[in-house]
């Protein structure tokens, strides 16, 4: 387990994650469950272990939408999307670790793409 | 006033609690095991409302630097009314230590019940360090009562 | 005679000051006089008087006299007195300078008040005459001329210069210590300055008022009197005449506990309030006209009785100004006198 | 001179492990006045009491100290300890270095100095304590229990057989609660009718219990032993001693589409109603939101009906004032509003129902005559979905922070029943925790899955839509599978959190006992009074104190009926001695005292003295009756003069204590 | 005026419906008049005055009269009569001994004012138009009258007699005053400056107790700070805590009940404005509470007797005026 890693998840998410009462309504809600190898309340329970290098190496980060649907309905205010968000930044923060190239950007272009959530991607996922 | 040698300024705070709520809600933080600072020193009296002027100023003369009066919440009295003359009295009274000049951070009148145990430290917490900001009770302290 | 111009009395006020704690009467806001501690650039008040007596200085409102220090059951008993420091009380009135003595009769005999002794001993009374008496002084009834005031020194002031003539060794030393700032001149003026001031003393309303029927040998008709009833009836028991008084020299002695031990001190006390010279078993006085019986008795016949007929009062007239419902010493004088 | 004696307890480890109590007994041990100081492992253990009792005779104490835990904890057991040794209880104070020291600090320097100054204030305080005798007061021998379910029912039935006068207020038309609407009771799976009805009869027949129904507590003055309480009888339009319960007025009544309450809204009743069949007393009552005579005045179908005259269109709210020595709340408890949870769909689809609303429509008297249809269409459903703890274990923002404790069971009771009753209903149970603590209890569960193949899923329902085809799509975690389930289902029960009814928090207030921020009773011990409130005199009975199930209720019921019983049986009480009085020397009688008393403790007498001139006066002094008066003192601040005082609590100790800490 | 007064005094002297008067005794001077108990129509032809320095308040000496034996004739000015009601309020007064009549009353005079002037040596003071001659042993002076009157009648809130059984002249009405302007200016002062002020102004007192004892609305039979046993008994202002304490509590003690008559500020030797303190209170119970007027009428409750469950928290001090 990495401390510093969790300690850094934790502080820029500010949730307490052991506010978790485990009922996995977050999971319930999520409607990216199925396209997720680690779902919200696995999100919230291995920040809660300090199991971060999994998640941050997973492709469930970028699955989450950021919907909220799960902040919005966890009784527990715990907020596994803002959970998400900060393995993601953790994640992103990582030097030379670009996670979207240029190149690929053609490919994803879609007429109903508006032009500037590629810029945001962008800025997201690359360092 | 506690003063140790090169530390910062140990303000004393006498805090009058009611029987009912607050005094048992400074129980239950102790409870928890919330802390909060020793400058505080809690006295018990059966409600808010035997908390006597006189001694809020007695207080101050003898050497605190802020008073705290504690009392169930308006309406959760254990008898019935008693908070409510607290409110009248006090805010009266801190008007006119306002008007002659005495920091007004130096008193305050807080609803604690005895479930707020947390908020009890926390008001606590809070109320030590604005009195700590003050500095010590100069304006309505007594010199004679000054430990030489 | 040694004077100094009035346009120069500053440099006077600070070569003083530079030496001992110079104390002058100056103005208030309120346009009261008061005295307060020099301070260079202060200016004396020309008023006739100072709302507070001069007594305060040798007998002063509140003093501690000793204290005992308490840690856990042990108790400790402090000597708390100190050698005064050498002052000057600057143009105190000739009602106030005579006060003075009056204390000093009961203060320096036996057994003599160490406290009081300490600091008349240190203190140089420089009083000044009158020239603007007013409606409610009555000085001339207890023998004291106001043109020529008592005090370690005298002063006078014929609007130009004041005069300086020393009357005891402390007033010689101290005119003295002050003659380089001073210079002989003619004082000739003074003269007119004192048959005006007399004259005017005697246009006074309170100037014909007669001591005569009191003192010492009338005690029981007096102390009998029925008039007391009426005189006392309106008194409502303050303290405002007798801590205005320049010879009322009652006091009490009360602990406070400061918590970590004890301070003995004394204050004025006043024969007007409910529980004065209250012992163990009670009160000797109990109701107001008793009690203010007590003051204009022990000021009108006690104190001549035990003083050679010597009156404690002096004619100020500052209790006829503030008392609350102005019953003074002057109504009872005239309501009591035998004539 | 004060003797005093000092005595520091360790608590075990609680108090000497961050204050140094041997540093704490000798430091107090050299104030003024003490005689002897010392310290002990538990000062509250018996031979803790000893070392104070024999101190107390060896020493010849006139006054204790012990610095110890909370004087709420053990104030009493100090001052009986001392009054068995021969020392006026209220010569004891105790300085709270537990909860009020060694637990909120860790520094031990700091610690234990402040122990001493909590220490020091104590003794300051006990040199001018006097020694108090507590007065006497009558009790009335007759008890008021507030709320008529299974609770106010057999508190009522208890003190009744005990021989005591009882009378229940009940607010609904009919005695019973919550417990008249279920169906079946966990674990034994008996009808809840049949054991509730037996004693709702017994109650409107025992000549001891006098049944208010449909009435109201306005009005709450007095103390233990003396209450003095108004109660509202609000107009039912019919009257009581008149009406037979025939019911034909329900039948004839032309306003048919009434809500009906008892069934959840599930169905309809008409203007002029009785609950249910058996209700107590079996009275019909007009409900005056829909009647067309009291609203229009054209109708009165239903007094021309009566054969007997019992209506009555012109009754009023009567208020009626009675006395009483005891009072027992059992104000119970309501399942919360569903509104916060849209996600579960319960607005939007009839066939998402509460547990309560289930039982309903399972219960033989429900708007189904006992048989399970889907309230949209009324169909069988096949597939049910339970979902738990809906409100209950939230962060305060989004519900409910406690466990309902009830729902486990409920919700396996009904798992089973359907099962059993529908063997071809898929049954599923989303859960986060199973708590089944109690006897026979996790027994009922276990058989609940193993022999009713009920699914119980470990997750949490995250979103129930409504479809087109009139199913649900219920979306859930099922956490050990690790996957997300969606289940078509005919019907979603939701096991809502249930809360204190909301007459409790006013009644509260009148009472003057203390509610916890959930606006549960607070009981003047959690776990050595748990029956009792604070305030002397009045008794918790039931869920107005926390969750509770049917025996759990029972159970408190009988207690709190037991604490009543023994506060009945006295013929008076002890009065706290801790109350104010006033010095008539100095007393003004200005009234000022008298009119901030809540209890209107102060009278005045114009009464002879001799005045310190030695002349008599008339003069008008306050006098306090020590046994209304409760010690709170208002009146002490309220008079100028500071004639009057509060014993205990005196001016000059409270001075001293501020002194001490401020030296 | 004055003759007005004494014949009715001597009318009801004569019919037997009083058997005392309580009004003012005329003094040495034009202006130190007392308090004073009339039983003849001599006495009252004798020393009966009333004049522009008769600002005494003489409602408190009923405390005592109206316990005598027989009706007592007290002549009350506007102010006076809130007095006395409220001492009726507190049942410190037997009403029923006592026959009010209500007289016209300001604006009083102020000696100190003309005093402080530098005028001395006073043999006799005329009003003309509103100019006062005042004749001294120095020659003739001459003042504004206004320069002249007494605080208290400066800022006279009510010219309306509350209590009465007989007026003599006509009622006059509540005014509206500028009473509260001096307590406002403290107020928008900052702390630091506020303190200052009363620093100044209290460290003044020499604990005569003038206020105390003049005040009608304290009339404890034994005033806290006489009493050892109430623990903070003291006789002498020894220091700045003890000057604060006392007037503070004082203040405390009569908030709400006092009717603003401006005895205290009147009788104090050493000029200090203590009536602001009770302003003070005045105008905080008026603006947090409702307008309150004590002694308007015998029976409303005192604002710190009452409560209502929505008044504002003691933070309120925290979140107005300046700091």
């Amino acid at each position: 387990m990495n401390k510093n890693l969790q300690e850094q998840v934790i502080r820029t998410s500010g949730v307490n994650v052991l506010k978790c009462m485990r009922c996995g309504k977050c999971s319930g809600t999520c409607p990216s469950y199925d396209e997720m190898e680690y779902h919200p309340h696995q999100f919230v329970y291995m920040v809660e272990k300090g199991d971060i290098e999994k998640l941050m190496n997973s492709k469930s980060l970028y699955k989450c939408l950021t919907c909220f649907a799960c902040v919005e309905r966890c009784p527990r205010n715990v907020e596994p999307a803002k959970v998400v968000e900060a393995v993601r930044l953790a994640a992103v923060r990582q030097q030379g670790n670009n996670h979207l190239i240029p190149d690929q950007i053609p490919d994803m272009l879609d007429d109903d793409l508006p032009q500037q959530a590629i810029v945001t991607a962008f800025r997201k996922y690359t360092k | 006033m506690q003063v140790n040698d090169n530390k910062e300024f140990q303000p004393l705070i006498v805090a009058f609690c009611c029987n009912w709520c607050s005094y048992a809600g400074a129980d239950l933080s102790g409870t928890n095991r919330l802390n909060y600072p020793t400058n505080v020193k809690i006295i018990r009296v059966p409600c808010s409302c035997r908390v006597n002027p006189m001694f809020i100023l007695r207080a101050f003369q003898r050497g605190a630097d802020g008073v705290i009066l504690c009392g169930c919440h308006p309406g959760d009295c254990h008898y019935t009314s008693g908070n409510y003359f607290t409110r009248r009295r006090m805010t009266l009274l801190f008007s006119m230590l306002d008007f002659l000049g005495i920091e007004r951070d130096r008193t305050r009148v807080e609803w604690v019940s005895a479930a707020e145990g947390a908020k009890f430290a926390a008001t606590m917490n809070e109320f030590t360090e604005a009195v700590k900001k003050l500095g010590p009770n100069r304006r309505l302290e007594d010199l004679r009562c000054k430990k030489q | 005679m040694l004077r100094i111009a009035i346009d120069k009395i500053d440099s006077l006020f600070d070569a003083i000051a530079e030496k001992q704690t110079l104390y002058i009467p100056v103005d208030r806001e309120d346009g009261a006089a008061e005295y307060k501690k020099y301070e260079s650039g202060m200016k004396m008040s020309n008023s006739l008087n100072t709302l507070r007596s001069a007594k305060d200085f040798f007998f002063p409102q509140t003093e501690n006299l000793v204290e005992f220090k308490m840690e856990g059951k042990q108790i400790e008993v402090k000597d708390i007195r100190e050698e005064s420091e050498d002052f000057v009380i600057f143009g105190v009135r000739a009602c106030d300078a005579r006060s003075f003595s009056i204390l000093d009769k009961v203060y320096l005999v036996d057994p003599v008040d160490s406290f009081y002794k300490n600091r008349r001993d240190h203190g140089v009374v420089v009083s000044m005459a009158c020239t603007r008496p007013a409606e409610t002084c009555f000085c001339s009834a207890f023998g004291i001329d106001p043109t020529a005031p008592e005090g370690d020194v005298s002063c006078w002031n014929d609007g130009s210069y004041i005069y300086f003539e020393a009357n005891t060794e402390k007033g010689k030393a101290f005119v003295d210590s002050i003659s380089s700032l001073l210079e002989d001149g003619d004082a000739s003026s003074l003269e007119n300055v004192k048959a005006e001031t007399k004259r005017i003393l005697s246009l006074l309303p309170l100037s014909n008022l007669s001591t005569d029927s009191f003192g010492g040998d009338k005690l029981n008709e007096y102390f009998n009197s029925e008039k007391w009833a009426e005189l006392s009836e309106s008194c409502i028991g303050c303290g405002t005449c007798t801590f205005v008084c320049p010879t009322c020299q009652c006091y009490d002695i009360k602990d406070f506990n400061t918590g970590n031990g004890i301070k003995r001190f004394r204050c004025w006390d006043s024969c007007m309030y409910s529980d004065f010279t209250k012992m163990a078993h009670g009160n000797p006085r109990i109701s107001q006209l008793e009690r203010f019986r007590q003051r204009f008795m022990h000021k009108l016949v006690y104190f001549p009785a035990n003083n050679n007929g010597e009156f404690g009062c002096v004619g100020c007239g500052r209790c006829l100004s503030k008392c609350p419902i102005s019953m003074n010493i002057v109504k009872v004088m005239k309501a009591l006198e035998v004539k | 001179m004060q003797r005093i004696g000092v005595f520091v307890c360790h608590c075990g480890t609680n108090i000497a492990a961050t204050v140094d109590v041997k540093a704490v007994a000798e430091a107090l041990g050299h104030e003024p006045g003490v005689v002897i100081s010392r310290e002990y492992q538990y000062m509250c253990s018996e031979s803790g009491q000893n070392l104070v009792k024999d101190a107390i005779k060896e020493h010849n104490l006139s006054g204790v100290v012990i610095c110890s835990c909370s004087p709420r904890m053990h104030e009493n057991t100090f001052r009986k300890a001392a009054a068995a040794a021969g020392l006026n209880p209220y010569l004891v104070e105790i300085a709270n270095i537990r909860e009020q020291c060694s637990w909120i600090h860790k520094d031990i320097a700091t610690a234990t100095e402040k122990a001493v100054i909590l220490g020091r204030a104590a003794i300051a305080k006990v040199h001018l304590n006097a020694p108090l005798t507590a007065g006497e007061s009558p009790v009335v021998k007759r008890a008021l229990v507030i709320g008529g379910g299974i609770a106010g029912i057999q508190t009522a039935l208890d003190i009744a057989e005990a021989g005591f006068e009882v009378d229940i207020v009940e607010k609904e038309p009919t005695i019973g609660g919550k417990m008249a609407q279920i169906d079946k009771t966990f674990p034994t799976l008996d009808c809840a009718a049949c054991i509730l009805t037996p004693k709702m009869v017994e109650c409107s027949q025992n000549e001891k219990i006098h049944i208010h129904s449909f009435s109201e507590v306005t009005d709450v003055k007095g103390f233990v032993g003396n209450f003095s309480v108004t109660i509202k009888k609000k107009a039912r339009y019919v009257d009581e001693t008149k009406c037979t319960g025939c019911g034909l007025c329900t039948e004839k009544c032309p306003m048919k589409n009434v809500p009906n309450e008892f069934n959840m809204g599930l169905d309809n009743r008409r203007a002029v109603y009785i609950p249910f069949a058996q209700a107590v007393p079996k009275v019909a009552t007009i409900d005056p939101n829909y009647c067309m005579m009291l609203k229009t005045g054209k109708c009165g179908v239903c007094s021309k009906v009566c054969s007997v005259g019992a209506i009555d269109y012109k009754q009023q709210d009567k208020f009626i004032e009675e006395k009483y020595g005891a009072i027992v709340v059992a104000t119970g408890f309501n399942p919360i509003k569903l509104d916060k949870y849209e996600e579960f769909a319960y607005s939007q689809s009839p066939d998402v129902v509460t547990s309560l609303e289930l039982e309903r429509l399972m219960n033989a008297a429900g708007p189904n005559g006992g048989t399970l249809l889907r309230p949209s269409d009324k169909t069988h459903p096949h597939t049910i979905v339970f979902v738990q703890c809906v409100g209950s274990r939230c962060d305060d923002s989004k519900g409910k922070p406690y466990c309902s404790k009830i729902c486990c069971m409920y919700t396996a009771k009904h798992a089973m029943l359907i099962r059993e009753k529908y063997p071809d209903t898929e049954v599923y149970v989303f859960y986060i925790d199973v708590r089944t603590p109690g006897k026979n209890f996790d027994e009922f569960y276990r058989r609940a899955v193993e022999q009713y193949n009920v699914h119980y899923v470990k997750g949490m329902v995250g979103k129930v839509t409504p479809k087109s085809d009139g199913k649900l799509d219920v979306q859930a975690s099922d956490l050990l599978a690790n996957e997300q389930l969606h289940i078509d289902a005919d019907m979603v029960v939701l096991a809502a959190a249930i809360e204190p009814d909301k007459t409790a928090r006013p009644l509260a207030t009148m009472l003057t006992t203390q509610m916890d921020t959930n606006d549960f009773f607070t009981e003047a011990h959690p776990k050595l009074r748990p029956v009792e409130s604070a305030t002397a005199g009045i008794f918790l009975s039931g869920a107005c104190q926390g969750p509770k199930d049917i025996p759990e209720t029972v159970a408190q019921a009988s207690a709190a009926a037991a604490k009543a019983i023994g506060l009945l049986c006295k013929n008076s009480i002890t009065c706290n001695p801790c109350v104010a009085h006033s010095n008539e020397l100095m007393c003004n009688g200005c009234s000022s005292c008298e009119k901030v008393c809540p209890y209107g403790a102060i009278t005045y007498q114009d009464k002879e003295f001799r005045m310190p001139d030695r002349t008599t006066a008339i003069r008008r002094v306050a006098s306090v009756n020590p046994a209304v008066c409760q010690g709170c003192g208002a009146c002490t601040v309220a008079c100028p003069s500071g004639a009057m005082d509060l014993n205990g609590f005196s001016n000059s100790q409270i001075m001293a204590e501020v002194d001490a800490i401020c030296k | 005026m004055q003759e007005a007064m004494i014949n009715k005094a001597k009318q009801l002297l004569a019919d037997g419906t009083v058997n005392r008067v309580i009004g003012w005794k005329k003094g040495e001077f034009v202006y130190d008049i007392t308090p004073a108990i009339f039983e003849t129509a001599e006495e009252l032809d004798a020393d009966f005055v009333y004049n522009e320095f008769t600002a005494a308040n003489v409602s408190k000496y009923l405390v005592k009269e109206s316990k005598k034996e027989g009706k007592i004739l007290a002549f009350l000015k506007p102010c006076d009569t809130y007095s006395l009601n409220q001492l009726t309020k507190e049942h410190r007064v037997n009403r029923d001994n006592i026959y009010v009549v209500g007289i016209p009353g300001g604006p009083k005079l102020d000696a100190e004012k003309i005093k402080a002037k530098g005028i001395t040596g006073i043999t006799g003071i005329k009003n003309e138009n509103y100019t006062l001659k005042i004749e001294t042993v120095y020659g003739e002076q001459t003042m504004p009258f206004y320069e002249a009157i007494s605080d208290k009648c400066a800022s006279c809130k009510s010219k309306k007699h509350v209590t009465y059984d007989e007026l003599i002249g006509e009622d006059g009405d509540v005014l509206e005053s500028n009473r509260f302007d001096m307590v406002e200016k403290l107020e928008n002062m900052t702390a630091q400056e506020r303190y200052d002020f009363w620093r100044a102004e209290l460290s003044k007192c020499i604990r005569c107790n003038a206020c105390r004892n003049v005040c009608p609305a304290c009339t404890c039979e034994k005033c806290v700070f006489d009493n050892p046993e109430s623990g903070v008994e003291n006789k002498a202002a020894s220091n700045s805590f003890e000057e604060n304490m006392f007037h503070i509590i004082r203040a405390f003690h009569v908030a709400g009940r006092c009717t603003d008559c401006g005895e205290c500020s009147r009788v104090c030797p050493q000029n200090i404005p203590l009536h602001l303190l009770n302003r003070k209170f005045i105008k905080d119970i008026n603006s947090l509470y409702g307008e309150y007027q004590a002694g308007e009428d015998t029976t409303t409750k005192a604002p710190l007797n009452a409560y209502t469950t929505d008044d504002c928290e003691a933070s309120i001090v925290h979140e107005r005026g300046v700091e």
